[in-house]
């Protein structure tokens, strides 16, 4: 454990010490407010550190690696708990979260992240999983006042809990198979003259079913919807962008490195992303719930996403991380603005409660408007090059019934993204008064409006950036 | 020799306490029999040469672990019988294990037909606690600094989520 | 490509002056009348740039008045290029004319007034990024840019069934414009892979070497969407409703706009890029024509919403412009484009006077109405006028395109040419019907008895004297797309 | 020259448009000045142009009207004999209608409306006559239709006229489509669509297709002139104002046919077929009005029929190669039809807007002039010996004759028959309104001057018309034969059968007058028999037309609306997004919230993957 | 040698298919836990056979992350049962299933 291992690992260091160090504040001083802002500059903080500071070794305690794609990811999530840190301000007074352990553990969860994608051996990956899927288990749950959140809380515990016995049961295999934890010796296993490819294979379907709950594919989708209706918004945002894109990027160099053997890994996929696409879209038609639809549509996106990890490479990489990238934009500033419309006494969800509110609260409703319309991914918004770069992929590498599929799926899902514009814009007012947003909230929201109309116009920088970054 | 019986015999051990431990209606009863089948995995352990893994898998799993179940049941008095038709009502949810189990049997039985390994089986092997040690702590010591700061956020996640609810606090004021 | 730009951008100008606009409106949403004028005064702006570029344009290069090319997403090779030539001139001069109309006419609009106008102003631009881009990408994300406006303008302020229409709409449009992003993306792999430049530029990707399998299944999926907008016969189903539920302004857009887009599309981007599949579409492409002609005819004779009578009118119109299209020469071209300006002229002209007559006697039933010369002579004057225009009468503006498409129609297969006369008939059949039924026959006592005001005044003369003018003397707008049009036929069936 | 002859159709385009934009900020006065001052400048300038008429004409290009490829539509006017003789007698017969109407509308609230659509229908029947390429023929062709439709539906707030209007625009545009087709056909084969070029390139052509072109002239000549099967308009327009009805609907829109085809003569002469064809639509017409015309109870739908039967007079003319007793059968026909028009206007304004011949009668005694302008006319119409109606028909009826083939002796026949009819529903008319003593109970309202002077002009006209065109058996030269270049039209018969056929019509006449005389000298109000009500409603027509045209029509209207468009179309997709909906309600059901189920969800999907890779490990 | 690996690899199996077997059948919260608990010593037994046969020590200490994983996890499970008991004053998970849909 040498000094230069620490140096190498500063962000996830400062992350980890910082939320040590909010918690123990936290025990001290109940401020709330102040330890949330402490916690978002620690964030911050660690993605600078991320982005400026480079490394001086390659991988840590082979373990963990620190190559530009791991640091670039560590930039994200460090952001988005940033993120969910700043939308969260008004909406932990409302809710009486205790500050300091609320901030502490969403820098945790965001170290564990970080972790996770920038793996380089089971142990770390399962480490690092295990890391953030423990802290967010309090994170679903941290909303005492009410039984959904418990009942979220139970949900993604016990499915949490199988998963992870499903993914130490796959490293398990994976490391008889073939005697190493680490990726580049581990992945031999499934080498088609491997005579314990067998083994091998076996682990990888345990793997993919880790995975599959992680990222929620169907048919391990099922408690999505119900842990996205009942967690705190802000933390569903989570749930529904970080959460998923760590474990998809951890993934991505993993199933590169496959190459060839990893052929009936990607049948798999292949199958997984077009049920994803099709049962997310469907699911997701007849919800009158915005928290339940847009876990739904999340769904269909991780199917999407699916298409371009299965196709891989540098086109693959690249539209994963940027549709990533804007998925997680999108995504994020929906729940952001159902946070910020979020009563004391209970969040609203319900269609029938924001009917023709539009025009009460212009500004965060066009900005869940402009949010929707990007995940449908109509132009000019960013949503839109991030399908494009899909499809594109997905054509260029030949999978065109999964383009065909993609686009089919986009049009149907079209109708469950308009309905709630249409509720709110179209419809005569409902009884309810909502909140009005405080300062942080506009200033979030504003920030992804602004992202996505600026990437869904001039998107070029971050392609180029993303295709910098690829492993 | 000796310790190819062992291992069958305490792998038979394992298997049947496991059984009846799932299948106990009485959650005290399920965990007495869980610790048996531990105690037989953890000679297991020493069997295959992971003597220290063995004392680890006493302590924490059999000592600490399963105690705490039996507190918390003690705790919250549960019952027994109180979940009725605790198999199910519907065979559909036996279904799709019995398939599982059926694929994974063909998995095993597929190793065994290509037989990869052949003869050299699990060898007799030790690893001694201060490989053991030594291997920990210069390999692994990032991975220990990970999972003590896991420890160390469960434990704040336990505390807060099992600390009783604050009365007498209006929604909306800072504590 | 070399950054080719002739002098000031004033296409780029064109382009986002709509849009900024709406951002000024947005701006100052709080004051109505603010809006309006800014928002007047836009359009009017545009409506002089254009007319200024239609005096000062002088061809450039490949027959382009002006041109515009500038690097935008260099990862996938898309530009920035936009072009103008006699038919995006003539279809811009037509967008800017009517917005200023659009604009007019829903002048006293009472309900979130500023989020309207902007729509409106980004709906132009929309339009006239469709009219100049000469980018794959860029001109899709124009066709796509006039969704969502017009989605809104339908959905929140149209009539009764306002919502169902709205989303009607926006599905169908995007079923049919999802595949052309397919289709435009596998192109441009396959030019790609052949050349190892992968570029959007239509130019570049006119000559890649295509099968004919692909061919028709590119031009097929370039159609979807075009057809859709249109809409040719079996996919128009989402007009009527649309035009019925949009309100005024909305519904001169779509009429006077939008639909041009998709004939706008076929003629620049779907043929030239083709061409064997389109000539072994062209029959297709005038039978369903021909059927739609006679069909939204037959069936607009029978509707109750007068609403609803002109916009199966205009399916029936556009029916001709497509048969003439599928004529394919210069003659039934020339046509095609000139019944497209004229029909958004007469059509948007009679949408804005149904928004008059509602405003007037509150209704749009046939039945309900009657007699309105007795009260509002100058309105009904006016009305007649454009139903006149509209089923053709020589002299007024429709008859002009139509008489050319027969004519070119007839010189190349009689037998269509013969056939589309007999729908002339049919517009006659039920636009006297909804002549007769709005200002003939006993009065229906309007509840509001004032004739024009100056603001309808101010309206109606210039579209007026515009039907008269183009129906009497079209040779101008000809000249100007005589050029284009050669170039487009040429090399082709 | 060319400016003035440019003039002719433009005076009353401006005097329309003045009216119709300005006219209702005008006194009343200047109204009807506006209009009557246009028209009678067009008919100077008319008269300016003559001296220019003579041989080839004179012709002038206002402005190029559409052009693109080799199809050119200019603006060209063409002022050649035929055309000169036409427009001279619709601008001169227009003058004074217009100047009748002046009187006639005086008390109409409206009045701005109807002269400017009076002058606008002028401008365009004179496109027609000076137009010099078909196409500029059409603008005018549909001109007067759109005014005549205006015209006719003049009084709006009754529904039936404004749908009098509609029918007759529908029906004659019938009729244009023949036009249009035929114009189209002819630019394809000849590359031009000038009527001199036609006229002069017609011989190229090969017999079938210049008889099927000709056909469809014919048809569009047929909607315009109200001939059979297109005749059922006229009797309903007669719903417009009564100067309407002399002006459009007797002078002029309904001549247009026959105009069209001596027009293209050149080019109908070439098919013999065609020519037959003609001349039995003619005679059919003709004999068909006149038994209609019996049986009518209102003046002008008597008048409406007889104009009907004399236009088919005309086309029988045609039909028979004979141009000029077309023409001289029009102008005659012109001046006599409209003085009978304004006499029934007259009339009715005297009967207190009563038009019901059997309410009227003893109108003599009312106004002793009306009477005697009016029998002037009816004696041209019934064509009395020497009247301008009876030289023209006769010279018809020779020119039938002295073809001499079976075929058209028959046609002679029917002609004398209708001849025969033709005097006694004229006689019958007469004697209704003038015999006998008022039957209804009306207070006569009294004439404005203006309507009165207008008439003894067009009297005098109708009974001297013979003049224009007096055979040489009286002593006359055929000069309008001569006038139109056509001498091949002088019939060369010998004397004694000039006199025959002179005496036939002669005792033709009188038979009508007697049978009239004996039949409806008093009247005997009688219920009437079957027969008389089949010719009352023009041989049920109407009836048959919407049966077997309009309620199919409207059925396939119907199951193109409700069947195609909302059952299978819209049908289809609202099943299609329904299914999804569905699809997404039955994905509902896994999601029940129990976790066990949400269990077995994950095992399901491992056994999925495990079997997937089973199957690959197998291999 | 003791046994052939896939002994090792078969019994593990059995056990965590009965960890699986108890984690579905059960309804009782707190015996999905214990289920959870077999299937991951099952993961054990399989790691610690695997490092004898390539007679490594990275399976070993595998092993121990896993078991201090698991304490942790049995510490936020375990409390998450006091306060859902707490709430709903049951531990029969059928009886959470107020979201669904």
């Amino acid at each position: 454990m040498s000094l230069l291992e620490l140096q190498s690992l500063l962000p996830q260091l400062i992350l980890a010490l910082g939320a040590t160090a909010v918690l123990m504040g936290g025990a001290w001083l109940e401020n709330r407010r102040v330890w949330l802002v402490i916690g978002m500059l620690l964030a911050l903080v660690a993605a600078c550190a991320a982005a400026l500071f480079e490394p001086p070794l390659v991988e840590v305690a082979g373990m963990y690696g620190t190559s530009l794609y791991a640091r670039f990811c560590t930039v994200f999530w460090s952001l988005c708990v940033a993120a969910t840190l700043l939308i969260s301000c008004r909406y932990a007074d409302l809710h009486r979260f205790g500050g300091g352990e609320y901030a502490s553990l969403l820098l945790f969860a965001g170290a564990g992240m970080s972790l996770l994608s920038a793996a380089t051996s089971f142990v770390g990956l399962f480490i690092g999983l295990e890391a953030f899927t423990l802290v967010l288990y309090i994170l679903i749950a941290f909303n005492r006042t009410d039984n959904r959140g418990a009942e979220a809380g139970l949900k993604y515990l016990v499915f949490g809990a199988v998963a992870t016995g499903f993914l130490a049961f796959g490293i398990a295999l994976i490391y008889t198979a073939t005697g190493s934890f680490h990726f580049t010796e581990a992945l031999a296993g499934l080498q088609v003259e491997n005579s314990l490819r067998p083994l091998g294979l076996a682990g990888w379907a345990m793997l993919l079913v880790a995975i599959g709950f992680k990222i929620s594919l169907v048919p391990f989708h099922l408690w999505t919807p119900d842990v996205y209706q009942g967690a705190p918004a802000p933390i569903s945002g989570l749930l529904a962008t970080a959460a998923k894109g760590a474990v998809l990027a951890a993934f991505l160099p993993l199933l590169g490195g496959l190459g060839e053997a990893g052929g009936v890994v990607k049948e798999v996929l292949w199958l997984l992303a077009i049920l994803t696409m099709l049962v997310g879209t469907f699911a997701a038609l007849p919800q009158t719930n915005l928290k339940r639809m847009l876990a739904y549509s999340s769904v269909a996106h991780m199917g999407y996403l699916l298409v371009a990890l299965l196709i891989g490479g540098a086109v693959g990489g690249q539209a994963l991380l940027f549709y990533l990238l804007v998925y997680s934009l999108a995504t994020f500033g929906a729940f952001g603005v159902v946070t910020s419309w979020a009563l004391a006494e209970e969040e609203i969800q319900d269609y029938a409660a924001i009917r023709g509110l539009g025009y009460l609260h212009p500004r965060r409703a066009s900005a869940l408007a402009v949010f929707l319309l990007s995940l449908a991914g109509i132009p000019p918004l960013a949503g839109f090059f991030g399908k494009f770069g899909i499809f594109h992929a997905a054509l260029r590498s030949g999978y065109t019934e999964l383009a065909v599929i993609g686009v089919l799926t986009s049009l149907i899902s079209l109708y469950y993204y308009l309905r709630p514009v249409i509720v709110l814009f179209m419809q005569d007012r409902s009884a309810y008064q909502l909140r009005s947003g405080c300062r942080e909230e506009y200033l979030l929201l504003g920030g992804c409006v602004a992202a996505i109309l600026f990437f869904g116009v001039y998107p070029g920088p971050l392609l180029e950036l993303v295709a910098l970054v690829l492993p | 020799m000796m310790a190819t019986l062992m291992f069958y015999l305490l792998g038979a051990i394992a298997v049947i306490a496991t059984l009846l431990a799932i299948t106990r209606n009485n959650p005290v009863h399920a965990v007495i029999y869980l610790v048996n089948s531990f105690f037989a995995l953890a000679l297991l352990f020493f069997l295959l040469g992971a003597p220290l893994v063995a004392a680890w898998e006493v302590i924490i799993y059999a000592g600490a672990i399963m105690v705490l179940f039996l507190f918390i049941i003690m705790m919250l008095e549960i019952a027994p019988g109180q979940e009725a038709g605790r198999f199910g009502p519907n065979w559909l949810q036996w279904l799709p294990i019995l398939l599982l189990a059926v694929a994974l049997g063909a998995c095993t039985l597929l190793l065994t037909g290509l037989d990869p390994l052949g003869a050299d089986g699990v060898p007799r092997w030790y690893a001694s606690p201060r490989d053991f040690g030594y291997v920990l702590f210069k390999e692994y010591a990032l991975a220990i600094e990970v999972v003590s700061f896991q420890l160390l956020f469960a434990a704040v996640g336990a505390f807060y989520v099992g600390r009783p609810e604050r009365k007498n606090k209006p929604p909306g004021e800072k504590p | 490509m070399a950054e080719t730009t002739t002098g000031l951008p004033f296409l780029s100008l064109l382009l986002w002056l709509p849009l900024l606009g709406a951002l000024l409106c947005l701006l100052c949403y709080r004051s109505a009348t603010v809006c309006r004028w800014l928002t007047l005064g836009t359009t009017i702006l545009v409506l002089l740039v254009s007319l200024w570029l239609a005096f000062a344009g002088s061809t450039g290069e490949a027959g382009w008045l002006l041109f515009e090319d500038r690097s935008w997403i260099e990862p996938f090779g898309i530009r920035y290029t936009l072009g103008l030539d006699g038919i995006s001139l003539l279809l811009i001069l037509l967008t800017a004319f009517l917005q200023v109309i659009a604009v007019l006419i829903s002048w006293d609009m009472r309900k979130h007034p500023a989020f309207f106008f902007a729509l409106v102003l980004l709906l132009e631009t929309g339009i006239i990024g469709v009219f100049l881009a000469l980018d794959l990408v860029l001109f899709y994300l124009f066709w796509e840019l006039m969704l969502i406006p017009m989605f809104f303008l339908i959905g929140v302020w149209g009539h009764e069934r306002r919502v169902y229409a709205a989303v009607k709409f926006f599905l169908f449009t995007l079923a049919g414009s999802l595949l052309l992003l397919l289709a435009i993306i596998s192109l441009y792999l396959l030019h790609g892979e052949q050349t190892g430049v992968y570029t959007f530029a239509l130019a570049a990707l006119k000559q890649t070497e295509l099968s004919f399998g692909q061919e028709l299944l590119y031009y097929l999926c370039f159609m979807a969407a075009f057809v859709v907008k249109v809409p040719l016969f079996p996919f128009h189903s989402w007009l009527p409703d649309a035009h019925t539920e949009a309100p005024a302004a909305g519904s001169v857009d779509l009429a006077g706009l939008l639909l041009k887009t998709g004939v706008y599309g076929m003629i620049r981007f779907a043929f030239p890029l083709f061409p064997q599949a389109t000539e072994k579409s062209l029959p297709v492409l005038a039978g369903l024509a021909l059927i739609g002609l006679f069909y939204a005819a037959w069936i607009a004779y029978l509707q109750f919403d007068i609403k609803r009578i002109v916009a199966y009118s205009s399916i029936s119109h556009l029916g001709f412009v497509i048969l003439g299209l599928a004529a394919w020469n210069q003659t039934a071209w020339e046509g095609s484009l000139l019944l497209m300006i004229n029909h958004g002229v007469t059509t948007g002209a009679l949408f804005v006077m149904i928004a008059m007559i509602r405003q007037r006697t509150g209704t749009r039933e046939i039945d309900k109405l009657g007699g309105l010369w007795k009260t509002q002579p100058n309105l009904s004057a006016f009305f007649l006028l454009f139903c006149f225009a509209s089923l053709g009468l020589p002299g007024l503006a429709n008859f002009a395109g139509e008489i050319l498409i027969l004519v070119g129609v007839f010189a190349s297969h009689p037998v269509w040419g013969a056939i589309a006369v007999g729908g002339v008939l049919f517009a006659a059949a039920y636009m006297l019907r909804l002549v007769q039924e709005v200002i003939w026959g006993s009065s229906c006592e309007p509840f509001d008895k004032s004739d024009l005001c100056q603001r309808e005044w101010l309206i109606l003369i210039p579209l007026a004297l515009l039907v008269v003018l183009l129906g009497c003397y079209p040779q101008p707008a000809l000249e100007v797309m005589r050029g284009p049009i050669q170039l487009l036929l040429g090399g082709m069936p | 020259m060319e400016l003035l002859l440019a003039l002719i159709p433009l005076l009353p385009l401006v005097g329309g448009v003045a009216n119709a934009c300005f006219g209702s900020r005008l006194p009343r006065p200047a109204q009807a000045m506006i209009a009557s001052g246009a028209v009678i400048g067009s008919f100077l300038a008319t008269l300016g142009c003559w001296p220019g008429a003579a041989g080839d004409g004179i012709r002038t290009t206002l402005f190029t009207w559409l052009q693109s490829g080799s199809f050119t539509a200019e603006v060209g006017l063409l002022f050649d004999p035929l055309a000169a003789l036409m427009a001279l007698m619709v601008t001169g017969v227009a003058s004074l209608i217009h100047l009748y109407a002046a009187g006639y509308m005086e008390d109409d609230s409206d009045q701005a409306r109807f002269f400017a659509l009076l002058n606008l229908f002028v401008f365009a029947m004179l496109t027609i006559i000076l137009a010099d390429n078909l196409l500029l023929m059409f603008l005018g062709w549909e001109g007067v239709g759109f005014c005549s439709y205006g015209l006719i539906g003049f009084w709006y707030h009754k529904g039936e006229n404004a749908s009098a209007g509609r029918k007759a625009f529908i029906v004659t545009r019938i009729g244009d489509l023949f036009f249009t087709v035929g114009l189209l056909w002819l630019f394809a084969l000849f590359g031009t669509i000038g009527i001199e070029a036609i006229n002069a390139r017609a011989a190229e052509l090969d017999p079938t297709t210049l008889t099927l072109i000709a056909l469809l002239l014919l048809g569009g000549a047929c909607g315009k002139s109200a001939q059979l099967p297109l005749m059922s308009w006229l009797p309903d327009a007669m719903a417009g104002p009564t100067p309407v009805s002399a002006l459009i609907h007797a002078a002029t829109m309904v001549t247009a046919g026959v105009y069209l085809l001596c027009r293209l003569f050149p080019l109908v002469s070439l098919s013999p077929v065609a020519l037959g064809t003609i001349a039995c639509v003619g005679a059919f017409t003709a004999f068909y009005a006149a038994t209609c015309a019996l049986a009518q109870r209102e003046i002008k739908r008597v008048l409406a029929y007889s104009t009907m039967s004399q236009v088919g007079y005309m086309f029988l003319a045609v039909g028979l190669g004979s141009v000029s007793a077309a023409m001289f059968h029009l102008l005659t026909h012109a001046f006599f039809k409209a003085l009978l028009f304004m006499g029934a206007g007259c009339l009715i304004n005297l009967a207190g807007h009563e038009n019901d011949i059997f309410q009227m009668g003893g109108m003599a005694k009312r106004s002793k002039t009306v009477f005697w302008l009016f029998l002037a006319g009816l004696f041209c119409l019934a064509g009395a010996p020497l009247t301008g109606g009876f030289f023209s028909k006769d010279l018809i009826l020779a020119t039938a004759f002295a073809k001499g083939e079976l075929f058209f002796m028959g046609l002679y026949a029917l002609g004398v028959l209708t001849a025969a009819l033709t005097s006694l529903y004229s006689f019958r008319l007469a004697y209704l309104v003038f015999a006998g003593d008022f039957r209804g109970e009306e207070l006569p309202h009294e004439l404005p001057k203006l309507m009165l002077w207008t008439l003894p002009l067009l009297a005098l006209f109708g009974l001297a018309g013979g003049l224009l065109n007096l055979p040489h058996l009286f002593g006359g030269h055929s000069w309008l034969t001569g006038w139109l270049g056509r001498d091949g039209d002088l019939l060369q018969l010998p004397l004694e059968m000039e006199y025959l056929l002179l005496s036939v019509a002669l005792t033709v006449f009188l038979l009508g007058w007697l049978i009239a005389h004996f039949r409806y000298r008093k009247l005997r109000v009688s219920e009437p028999g079957c027969l008389c009500g089949f010719f009352l409603s023009g041989w049920r027509c109407d009836a048959f037309f919407d049966r077997l045209l309009i309620r199919p029509f409207r059925v396939l209207c119907r199951f193109c609306w409700q069947g195609v468009d909302t059952g299978l179309i819209d049908g289809l997709l609202e099943g299609f997004a329904r299914t999804c909906l569905n699809w997404g309600q039955a994905l509902r059901f896994f999601a029940d919230g129990k976790i066990s189920r949400y269990l077995q969800g994950f095992v399901w999907g491992l056994l999925l993957i495990v079997g997937w890779f089973l199957l690959q490990a197998v291999r | 040698m003791i046994v052939p690996l896939e002994h090792v690899l078969i019994l593990s199996t059995i056990l965590f298919l009965l960890g699986l077997v108890c984690v579905l059948v059960r309804r009782n919260l707190i015996m999905i836990l214990i289920g959870v608990e077999i299937m991951l010593n099952a993961v054990g037994l399989l790691l610690v056979g695997a490092s004898a046969f390539w007679q490594q020590i990275d399976g070993q200490v595998m092993v121990i992350f896993l078991m201090a994983m698991t304490s942790a996890e049995v510490s936020i499970s375990l409390a998450m049962v006091v306060y859902l008991n707490r709430r709903k004053g049951t531990v029969d998970v059928r009886a959470f299933d107020e979201m669904r849909g």
